[in-house]
């Protein structure tokens, strides 16, 4: 029985319909990327899944129960974390103060203080900084801060949306380091990525979001190698 | 028509733009592509004096614009679209459209029958009294054109003016465009979906990280290395060999 | 002209024409007293929704132009002998040049701050009439002789000020629509609706609402000189508390704001409502048509966000070139 | 003027400010969450002012006992007010954000009338009626000041619940999350945070505020139903002042006016002092919207947002 199993998904804003039919599946410890151009829907699909979107229809089970229709707050209590796009961390908030708020949920609310050190081991960087305000951190460590915040949550699954979005190529290497790392604490991860090569090589599974809907999906290498993605990204 | 020199925009200090040069002529169609987060609607917000930038100059027939308000720059014949499309929504279509038509022509009548002749251009003449909020995302793309084609320009701005429609109505808005090239109208297109970019443009500029990465024409440039390294990351482009 | 408009056409000089007409037989002065309300009321939430509802620009600070025009033409009458058919522009010229330097300041806030700045600006006007005594008397007021005569804008019945009233509501319908029909209409709602796009589409803003800001406190100080006229005696408490600049708002936006009759019709249900509770209670219940009031407001605001007017006319009247 | 005359003023000044600081800081809190301004802040606070005169004058219960009663009562009353008006305008358009508090504050006032009528009412406390004398402090140069015991009193408690309440929103993790779903709400919704909550519980704490500030306020002013109208036009001020949103701006604020209102009420005279303050309002509202005394306020946060994008 795979964790998160979505069927028949469709997503609109106002009449405008963005996502057509989309399935998929995760598996437990699975690490599954969905790539795509610009537009084609990605976001959507982690937003629609994350309950912020109100026009949505289809099923989403996850972790053998339908979320379809739940409050965003309790979708996030159900262990379904979501790390945005584009960074959001509190801006005045200190370093530390963002990672308590990620702890949020009941499930670790209790477990804080232990949850906060486990954080820092990965990210000994936040450690250095952790009473400095988020905002003023740059765009690599803005970015770690929010995965990490991610992951206070002591997610069941993580969906990341860009994590290397607006990032220098050095940054982007770093953050695939750290999520290497996080995929060794047996953290499901779904990822939403612009960055083709490295999301695949990273990930046990891809899918092709292509106009709103999966035209391709595969592991990583044989995605790698199919002609078509190209032709999905550039158009020819 | 335009000639950018040497423009820089930063953020808080981040580059968002860095040095960037380059020409438009009178007649070309002209792509402006990169990912996500390149710059380009930040340069399109610098061409149109939203933003300033502190460095170099923009020439637009001959005149230099960087200091002007965005409505002066509109009045001199450069008009922009918005990617995020911003319609009047309490107002009719029609009236969206006139209130374009008003910055050119004299008074209120001659506006609306401009208006009501571009509406029948860009085929929104059955959409005429429906408030701006009520339109589908096609149809708000379609205003956006409309409204700054009611301006008269000579050179226009198209951001994103494709992205979310379906097939037909993307079939629509590139007969649109090829049109609006037949009036003669200069064009600047950002756009994501590349076969429809590398279809309708002379030329196309790639942005990445707020630099001018690649110029030229859409083959040279979708198989520049720089290019699809930007799209595709550095690994691609060495796993193809 | 089509079937509709000829409708539209024969409703408007019936409208007119009631108004025109009903006050000759009304022979009660406490009705007569409820139409110059009504008229001035309307003509005054009229001019307030030339800036705010059409110019989205909502101020709190109306009150200051109503009583600069209430005190102009009554001060410069009774220091200098001139007479308020003068005095009257006086203050309507001295409320347009300080609307447009409030504008020049204030303009580039945004909506919460606006209102806040223009509340108080009108607190400070209010302050300004109650203290500075060597010009205004402060609480004591200013009396006007009680002289008929038509040059100084008394009038010997009640009559005189009914149609003097309806005169002006009439002008401020005429200025708005023509307002909405005007270049400058069309700019002032697309700034409203959105700044971004109004300037991209080569509209000059700040213009085009300093101009809407000119007329509106204009409009506003010529009816404060009237309703000075009217009343024969003001001081602070009745031409330029800060009640005032809430109460002239809120007839607009029950009314619905941004049309051309809305703020009219939200004084022809007000007033009414006040003049029937008066009758009713007398002073036995102070307060009442203001709870009452308040209630509306916020009904309207959440049900009918469009105002009462607004609802009818998309309703009746969806593209009628008259009704706006 | 004399040093002891100016230390007078200052001192008298700054308890007054005390005051001001704690009604002020409801109504900062309120628009930095949800970005609604109160228009009926100062009703509330009239509502408080009649809720302690009530109890002292049926029940002969001490108006600094009263809070007791009133805190609770208040957080209450701001929950319904938040279900039931508030919420409606989140995200409306703004006309509706600025009138439905306006309408509110009418009904409140005009209901007062009703009920209570327009009379002014007062509480004195026999404990109260001797000022404190402080010094002479012929070290310093100063005679006797004169305290009044009821104003050293609300200062004492008013800042104190201040600075109580700022170190709460600073260090409690309630106040974290709401300083969080301040700055980004939907974000913090992906947190796990159920924002209509702490809006309910923002809205109910800054009520709260005001109610205790009306404990500490009946046994000084005289209330009457618009005594809201003249407190709220101050609260704005300080509000503004201190950077819309801003708690410590507020703090500071409240003190900096209460000091220029005692000062330009002695040396102008006590009827256009208003109008100074006003007229720094303006200033300040055009040239530094962020504030004088904050710390970030909206404008800085607005910023912010406006690169992330």
């Amino acid at each position: 029985m795979s964790l998160l199993k979505v069927e028949n998904l469709n997503v609109s804003y106002g009449d405008v319909q963005v996502l057509h039919e989309v399935s998929l599946e995760v598996g437990r410890g699975e690490v599954v990327t969905i790539v795509g151009a610009n537009a084609a829907g990605k976001s959507t699909l982690l937003r629609a899944l994350s309950g912020l979107l109100k026009k949505v229809s289809g099923s989403i089970h996850f972790n053998s129960e339908e979320i379809l229709g739940k409050p965003a707050f309790e979708i996030a209590e159900k262990g379904l974390i979501h790390v945005p796009e584009g960074r959001r961390v509190f801006p005045l908030l200190t370093v530390q103060e963002n990672l308590e708020i990620g702890a949020y949920t009941q499930r670790v609310r209790g477990n804080l203080k232990g949850k906060l050190r486990e954080v820092y081991e990965i990210f000994p960087a936040l450690a250095e900084h952790k009473g400095q305000a988020a905002g003023s951190l740059s765009g690599g460590e803005q970015q770690m801060l929010a995965i990490a915040r991610g992951l206070m949550a002591d997610p069941i699954l993580l969906m990341i949306d860009e994590p290397s979005l607006g990032l220098a190529p050095i940054l982007v290497a770093k953050t695939f380091q750290t999520l290497e790392e996080i995929k060794k604490e047996d953290v499901t991860i779904l990822l939403v990525e612009q960055n083709v090569v490295r999301a695949l090589e990273f990930s046990d599974r891809a899918y092709v979001l292509e106009n709103g809907r999966v035209t391709l999906q595969g592991t990583g290498p044989e995605l790698l190698k199919d002609p078509y993605l190209k032709k999905a990204y550039m158009g020819l | 028509m335009l000639e950018v020199r040497d423009i820089s925009k930063w953020f808080g200090g981040n580059p968002v733009l860095h040095d960037i040069t380059f020409r438009i002529e009178q007649g070309e169609v002209v792509g402006l592509i990169g990912p996500n987060g390149a710059g380009k609607t930040t340069l399109f917000n610098v061409l149109s004096g939203f933003y300033r930038s502190k460095t170099g100059a923009i020439r637009f027939k001959g005149e230099e614009i960087s200091r002007l308000n965005p409505e002066d720059i509109c009045r001199k014949g450069l008009c922009r679209t918005f990617q995020i499309t911003k319609p009047f929504s309490n107002l009719t279509v029609f009236n969206n459209v006139v209130i374009g038509a008003l910055s050119r022509e004299r008074g209120i009548r001659q506006a609306e029958k401009k208006a009501d002749e571009i509406l029948d251009l860009v085929e929104m003449t059955s959409k005429r009294d429906l408030p701006g909020r009520s339109l589908t995302i096609a149809d708000r793309k379609r205003l956006e054109v409309a409204r700054a084609l009611a301006t008269s320009p000579d050179l226009l701005l198209l951001d994103e003016v494709m992205a979310g429609l379906n097939p037909n109505e993307l079939k629509g808005m590139i007969d649109l465009v090829k049109r609006l090239t037949e009036l003669g109208i200069t064009l600047f297109v950002i756009e994501h979906i590349m076969t429809v970019i590398m279809g309708i443009s002379d030329r196309i500029i790639a942005l990445d990280h707020g630099e001018l990465i690649c110029e030229g024409p859409p083959k040279k440039v979708a198989d520049d290395p720089k290019v699809l390294k930007a799209y595709l990351g550095e690994d691609y482009v060495a796993a193809q060999g | 002209m089509n079937k509709g408009a000829k409708r539209d056409v024969l409703i408007l000089i019936a409208g007119v024409a009631f108004f025109a007409l009903l006050p000759l037989f009304v022979k009660n002065d406490f009705y007569l007293d409820g139409f110059i309300l009504i008229f001035v009321w309307g003509a005054f939430a009229g001019a307030w929704n030339i800036i705010s509802g059409y110019g989205g620009m909502v101020s709190l600070g109306h009150n200051a132009f109503f009583g600069i025009g209430a005190y102009t033409s009554t001060l410069l009458f009774l220091r200098q002998g001139v007479s308020p058919w003068v005095g009257m522009w006086a203050g309507a010229v001295i409320a347009a040049v300080i609307g447009v330097i409030l504008g020049v300041i204030c303009f580039r806030l945004r909506s919460h701050y606006f209102a806040l700045a223009t509340l108080a600006f009108g607190q400070v006007a209010s302050i300004l009439a109650l203290n500075w005594r060597g010009l205004t008397e402060g609480a004591e007021g200013l009396t006007l002789p009680i002289h008929p005569s038509f040059t100084k804008m008394i009038f010997a019945t009640k009559l005189g000020y009914v149609y003097m009233g309806l005169g002006l509501l009439i002008a401020v319908l005429l200025i708005t629509y023509f307002i909405e029909n005007s270049k400058l209409g069309y700019f002032l709602v697309a700034f409203r609706e959105n700044e971004d796009a109004a300037r991209a589409l080569g509209v000059r803003t700040g213009r085009v609402r300093l101009v809407a800001m000119a007329v509106s406190s204009a409009l506003s100080a010529l009816i404060g000189s009237f309703y000075a006229q009217y009343l024969l005696y003001i001081d602070p408490s009745s031409v330029i508390r800060l009640q005032i600049a809430v109460q002239v708002a809120l007839f607009a936006i029950v009314g619905g704001v941004g049309t051309v009759f809305g703020p009219f019709i939200g004084a022809l249900i007000f007033i009414p409502i006040t003049i029937f509770l008066r009758a009713k209670l007398g002073s036995a219940l102070p307060g009442l048509h203001m709870v009452i009031y308040g209630g509306i407001l916020i009904l309207v605001l959440f049900y009918m966000p469009k105002g009462i007017y607004g609802m009818l006319r998309e309703k009746y009247f969806p593209s009628s070139r008259i009704f706006k | 003027m004399s040093s002891t005359l100016f230390a007078q003023l200052v001192i008298s000044g700054i308890l007054l400010g005390g005051i001001y600081a704690l009604s002020s800081i409801g109504l900062t809190l309120i628009f930095g969450v949800m970005k609604i301004v109160n228009f009926a802040h100062g009703e509330f606070l009239m509502l408080a002012m009649y809720v302690s005169f009530w109890l002292f004058h049926s029940l002969h219960i001490d108006p600094y006992l009263s809070m007791v009663i009133s805190v609770p009562l208040f957080f209450v009353v701001g929950m319904l007010t938040y279900k039931i008006f508030i919420r409606k305008t989140i995200g409306a358009p703004i006309l509706a954000q600025i009138f439905v508090t306006v309408g509110l504050s009418i009904i409140i006032e005009n209901l007062a009338l009703l009920f209570w009528s327009a009379d002014f009412r007062t509480v004195s406390l026999a404990y109260l009626s001797k000022p404190l004398i402080v010094g002479p402090f012929p070290g310093l140069g100063l005679e006797e000041i004169i305290v009044n015991k009821a104003r050293f009193i609300a200062f004492f408690l008013g800042i104190s619940l201040s600075v109580a309440f700022y170190l709460f929103m600073k260090f409690s993790y309630l106040g974290k999350v709401i300083r969080a779903t301040s700055q980004d709400r939907t974000t913090a919704l992906l947190m796990g945070i159920n924002i209509d909550r702490v809006y309910t519980l923002s809205f109910a704490m800054g009520i709260l505020l005001v109610g205790i500030a009306g404990a500490l306020m009946i046994p000084i002013y005289t209330v009457h139903p618009f005594v809201g109208f003249e407190f709220v036009l101050i609260m704005f001020v300080v509000v503004v002042l201190g950077g819309m949103g801003s708690i410590m701006g507020a703090m500071i604020a409240g003190l900096f006016i209460g000091v220029v209102e005692v000062f330009s009420g002695f040396l102008i005279g006590p009827e256009s002092k208003q109008a100074i303050y006003f007229l720094v309002f303006i200033a300040v509202l055009v040239f530094r919207p962020s504030g004088l005394f904050g710390e970030k306020g909206e404008e800085e946060l607005e910023r912010i947002e406006a690169i992330g994008e």
